[in-house]
C-alpha cells in the first residue's frame, strides 16, 4: 500500500534537512555573542552611578524578557500560518516555542525580582513590566495546559493555535492596561532604564547579549521543530532516513 | 578577583541571576535534544513496525 | 446530479492510521453501506464526509465540487444523524423537532405531527425527551430526518436502540429517500436489506 | 425536492428561543452563578471590617472579582452540554453562518448570566458601602464588563468544551485575557463610588468590549469546530 505522500504545503523533508544544517550556524554565534556580552557586561562596563554593580543583572534580565515576548509572537505567527495554510512545518515550529517561551518568562520574572530587591527593598513590586511579565507567564501556562489536555496531535495544534492568536492580540492590550493601571496609583517606578541614556560601554554588551539569546533561541527552535515534525509526519517515507532507520534497516 | 566577585556589594543578587540564567539555558538545551531524540526513536520504532507488517 | 465522491482519504487519530487511502463513489439513488469492527473508523469516516473532521490528505466532492470550497451549500443539502440524537432532553419531542427544523426549512405544525406519526412516536409528542425510551428518542431523531429532508443523508448506526418495527421503518425511510434520487451513507453492523442495485458497500479494517 | 431555505435571522431567533426555554425549564443553572456572586461579595466584609467606610475602598475589588468568577462559573455550561447531546454539530452542519449562530448562543448566555449580574451589582455595591449616586456608573461598567467576559469566555469555553477533566483550565485560559476588564472595570467603579468623572476607564472598557466582539466570532467558530472533531 503506498504510504509515500508529501504534505501539500511546505515540504517537511526540505525543512528537516535545512534545520539540521542550520542549527550549528546559529548555535556557535549564539555562544560567542553571549561570551562577548558577558565579558563586556560583567567586567568592562562601568558600574551604574545609582545602582552600582547591581545593574549588571540587566544583561540577563533584558534578554530573557525580550525572548519571552518574541517567542510568543513567533509562536502565534507560526500558529496562524499553520491554521490558514494547514502547514505541518508551521505547526511544528509553533509547538516548539511554548516551553522555551515559558521558561524564559519565568527567568525574566525571577531576575526582575532579584534586581528589584536592592532597589525597592522587597522582592515583589507591582511594577508594570513585572506585572505584564507575570500575565504573559499565565498566557503561556494556559497554552501549555490546553495543549497537554488534548491527546490528538492535529487537534492540539489547531486548538492551541486559536488560543495563541487570541493571546497575541491581547498581549499589547494587557501590557498597556497594566501600565495605565500602574500609573494611577504611583509615579513610574525608579527602575526607569531608558536604553538611549546608557553609555556605549554599557549598551554594547546588552545588544550582544540580545543578539546572542536570539540566535540561541533559533538554534533551540530548529532542534525542537525537527522532533515535532517527525511526530507529525507519521508515515512519510522521508522520516525513515531522518530518523536514521535506514541504517538499522 | 575578589573585588569582582563582590560585585560592589550586590553579589547576593547578581550571581544568583546568572546561575539561574545558566540553569534555564542549559535545561532548555537538554529538553530540546531529548525531545528530538525521543521523536527520532519513536519514528524508528514506527517504521520498523510498518516494515515488519508490510 | 447528486453524487458523492471521496478519493484517497488519509487521517490519523493519535498514533492510529484510521483512514488509509479510502475511496468511494455514491451516485444518486444509491446507498453506501459502511461496515467494520468497532474502532475501525466508521464514525470518523462519516464525520469526515460531513466535513466535521479535517483530513490530512484526500478530497471529498459533492456534485463534483470539493466540500471544503463551499461548505455552506454542501451543508444545506446534508442531513447527519450521529450516535447521539442531536436533541435536547429537557424539551418535548414537538419542541425539539420545531427547533431542529427551524435551522433548515420553514415547517408547519402539521408537518411535525405528520413526521412523528410517520415514525410511530405520535403519542410521545408532548412528553419531555428525558422521559422517553432510547428507542423512542431514536424514532424522534428519525422524524427529524424526514422533516428536514436534504439530498445527502449520512447516518451513523441509525438502527441503534430500534426494535424490529423500527428497522423496517428505517429501511422504508432510506428507500423513499433513494427513490427520490437522494444519496445515503450508512454506518451499520447489520446488513441493510436493500435491493442490490441501490446498495454499495465498504468495509473498514 | 424544492429546498426553500430558512433565513439566518429566523434560525438565530429560533435558537435563542430554544435556549431561553431550556433555561426557564432549568432555572437552577441560571440562578447558581448569581448566588455565587452574592456569596463571594458577602465574604469580603466578613474577612475585613463591618465599617462601611472601610468597605468602600475594597468594594470595586470585591464586586469585580465576584463578577469575574461567577461569569467563569456559568461559562462551562455554555457549549459542553450541546456538544455532548449532538445539537452543537447540527448547528455546525446546517449551512448557516456558524459564527452568527454561536454569537446568538453567547448572547443568550449573557442574557441569562451576565444581565442578572448587572441588575444585582448595585445591591452588592450598596452592601459594600457604595453611595446611591454611584449606581449608574457601576451599572454601566458591569454591563460592559460582563459583555466582554462572555465574549472572551465563550472562546475559552469552546476550546475546553470537549475536554473531559476541564477543571481550572478554563479559568487559566480566560482570566489573563480578562485582566484589562478587571483593571478598567474596577477603576470605573472606584471613581463612581468616589463621585468623580469615570469617562476614561469606561471608554477604555467599552473599547475592549468592542474589540472582543470583533475578535470573538472568528475564534469562537474555530474553537468549536476543533472541539467537534
Amino acid at each position: 500500500m503506498a504510504w509515500v505522500w508529501f504534505h501539500r504545503f511546505g515540504s517537511p523533508p526540505h525543512f528537516y534537512r535545512l534545520a539540521t544544517r542550520l542549527t550549528p550556524w546559529f548555535a556557535w554565534p549564539a555562544a560567542l555573542l553571549c561570551l562577548a556580552g558577558l565579558i563586556g557586561g560583567l567586567v568592562l562596563a562601568p558600574p551604574d552611578y545609582q545602582q552600582g554593580d547591581g545593574f549588571r543583572i540587566i544583561y540577563v534580565h533584558a534578554p530573557a524578557a525580550w525572548l519571552s515576548l518574541m517567542v510568543y509572537v513567533v509562536m502565534a505567527t507560526s500558529a496562524a500560518v499553520g491554521l490558514i495554510w494547514r502547514m505541518t512545518v508551521a505547526y511544528a515550529v509553533s509547538a516548539s516555542c511554548a516551553v522555551i517561551g515559558a521558561s524564559f518568562t519565568a527567568l525574566a520574572l525571577a531576575t526582575g525580582m532579584l534586581w528589584g530587591r536592592p532597589m525597592w527593598g522587597t522582592y515583589w513590586e507591582w511594577d508594570p513590566r513585572l506585572t505584564s511579565e507575570l500575565l504573559l507567564l499565565f498566557l503561556y501556562l494556559g497554552y501549555l495546559g490546553l495543549r497537554n489536555s488534548i491527546d490528538d496531535v492535529g487537534r492540539a495544534d489547531r486548538a492551541s493555535a486559536v488560543l495563541a492568536i487570541v493571546g497575541v492580540v491581547n498581549v499589547p492590550i494587557i501590557h498597556y492596561s497594566v501600565i495605565w493601571w500602574n500609573s494611577l496609583h504611583q509615579a513610574p517606578s525608579v527602575m526607569k532604564f531608558g536604553r538611549p541614556t546608557m553609555p556605549a560601554a554599557m549598551l554594547v554588551p546588552l545588544l550582544l547579549m540580545l543578539a546572542g539569546f536570539t540566535a540561541y533561541f533559533v538554534a533551540l527552535l530548529l532542534i525542537r521543530a525537527r522532533g515535532e515534525l517527525l511526530r507529525r509526519e507519521r508515515n512519510a517515507h522521508w522520516t525513515a532516513e531522518a530518523a536514521g532507520a535506514t541504517a538499522t534497516g | 578577583m575578589l573585588k569582582f566577585l563582590a560585585m560592589g556589594g550586590y553579589a547576593r543578587y547578581v550571581w544568583p541571576c546568572y546561575v539561574l540564567t545558566a540553569a534555564v539555558v542549559g535545561l532548555n538545551i537538554r529538553w530540546a535534544l531529548r525531545s528530538l531524540h525521543s521523536a527520532r526513536a519513536a519514528a524508528r520504532r514506527r517504521i520498523a513496525a510498518v516494515r515488519a507488517a508490510s | 446530479m447528486n453524487e458523492l465522491t471521496a478519493d484517497n482519504l488519509q487521517l490519523w487519530r493519535g498514533e492510529q492510521h484510521v483512514l488509509r487511502g479510502i475511496g468511494a463513489v455514491v451516485a444518486g439513488g444509491q446507498c453506501l453501506q459502511v461496515t467494520g469492527a468497532n474502532g475501525a473508523g466508521k464514525t470518523t469516516l462519516l464525520r469526515a464526509l460531513c466535513g466535521l473532521v479535517p483530513l490530512e490528505a484526500g478530497r471529498i466532492c459533492w456534485r463534483g465540487r470539493d466540500i471544503a470550497v463551499d461548505a455552506a451549500a454542501f451543508h444545506s443539502e446534508l442531513n447527519y444523524l450521529g450516535h447521539d440524537n442531536g436533541l435536547k432532553a429537557d424539551l418535548t419531542a414537538t419542541e425539539n423537532l420545531r427547533y431542529a427544523a427551524a435551522l433548515r426549512r420553514p415547517v408547519r405544525a402539521q408537518d411535525i405531527a405528520a413526521a412523528m406519526a410517520r415514525t410511530g412516536v405520535a403519542e410521545a409528542a408532548g412528553q419531555l425527551l428525558r422521559h422517553l425510551s432510547a428507542g423512542q428518542r431514536r424514532r424522534v431523531a428519525l422524524a427529524r430526518l424526514t422533516l428536514t429532508g436534504g439530498s445527502l443523508w449520512v447516518l451513523d448506526e441509525p438502527g441503534s436502540n430500534l426494535d424490529a418495527g423500527g428497522h423496517t421503518l428505517l429501511l422504508e425511510l432510506i428507500g423513499t429517500h433513494l427513490q427520490s434520487g437522494g444519496v445515503a451513507v450508512v454506518a451499520t453492523h447489520r446488513q441493510l436489506a436493500l435491493p442490490a442495485a441501490q446498495l454499495r458497500s465498504l468495509t473498514l479494517q | 425536492m424544492s429546498e426553500q431555505r430558512v433565513g439566518f435571522a429566523a434560525a438565530a431567533a429560533a435558537l435563542i428561543a430554544r435556549d431561553l426555554r431550556l433555561a426557564l425549564r432549568r432555572s437552577g443553572d441560571t440562578l447558581q452563578p448569581l448566588g455565587f456572586f452574592l456569596v463571594v461579595t458577602a465574604l469580603f466584609p466578613l474577612a475585613l471590617d463591618p465599617q462601611l467606610s472601610l468597605l468602600r475602598d475594597i468594594a470595586p475589588a470585591a464586586l469585580w472579582v465576584g463578577a469575574l468568577l461567577s461569569s467563569l462559573l456559568a461559562l462551562d455550561l455554555l457549549f459542553r452540554e450541546d456538544a455532548q447531546d449532538g445539537t452543537l454539530e447540527q448547528l455546525a452542519l446546517c449551512g448557516l453562518p456558524f459564527q452568527g449562530l454561536l454569537l446568538a448562543k453567547t448572547a443568550v448566555h449573557w442574557l441569562l448570566t451576565g444581565l442578572p449580574l448587572v441588575l444585582i451589582a448595585p445591591l452588592a455595591a450598596t452592601a459594600l458601602g457604595a453611595p446611591y449616586e454611584a449606581m449608574p456608573g457601576i451599572l454601566a461598567a458591569v454591563l460592559l464588563g460582563t459583555l466582554a467576559l462572555s465574549l472572551i469566555g465563550a472562546v475559552g469555553a469552546g476550546l475546553t468544551m470537549s475536554l473531559k477533566r476541564n477543571g481550572s483550565l478554563l479559568a487559566l485560559l480566560v482570566l489573563p485575557l480578562a485582566a484589562p476588564v478587571l483593571i478598567f472595570g474596577a477603576r470605573a467603579t472606584a471613581l463612581a463610588i468616589a463621585g468623580e468623572p469615570l469617562a476614561a476607564p469606561l471608554y477604555l472598557l467599552a473599547a475592549f468590549t468592542v474589540l472582543s466582539a470583533t475578535l470573538a466570532p472568528w475564534a469562537l467558530a474555530a474553537a468549536v469546530r476543533i472541539g467537534l472533531e
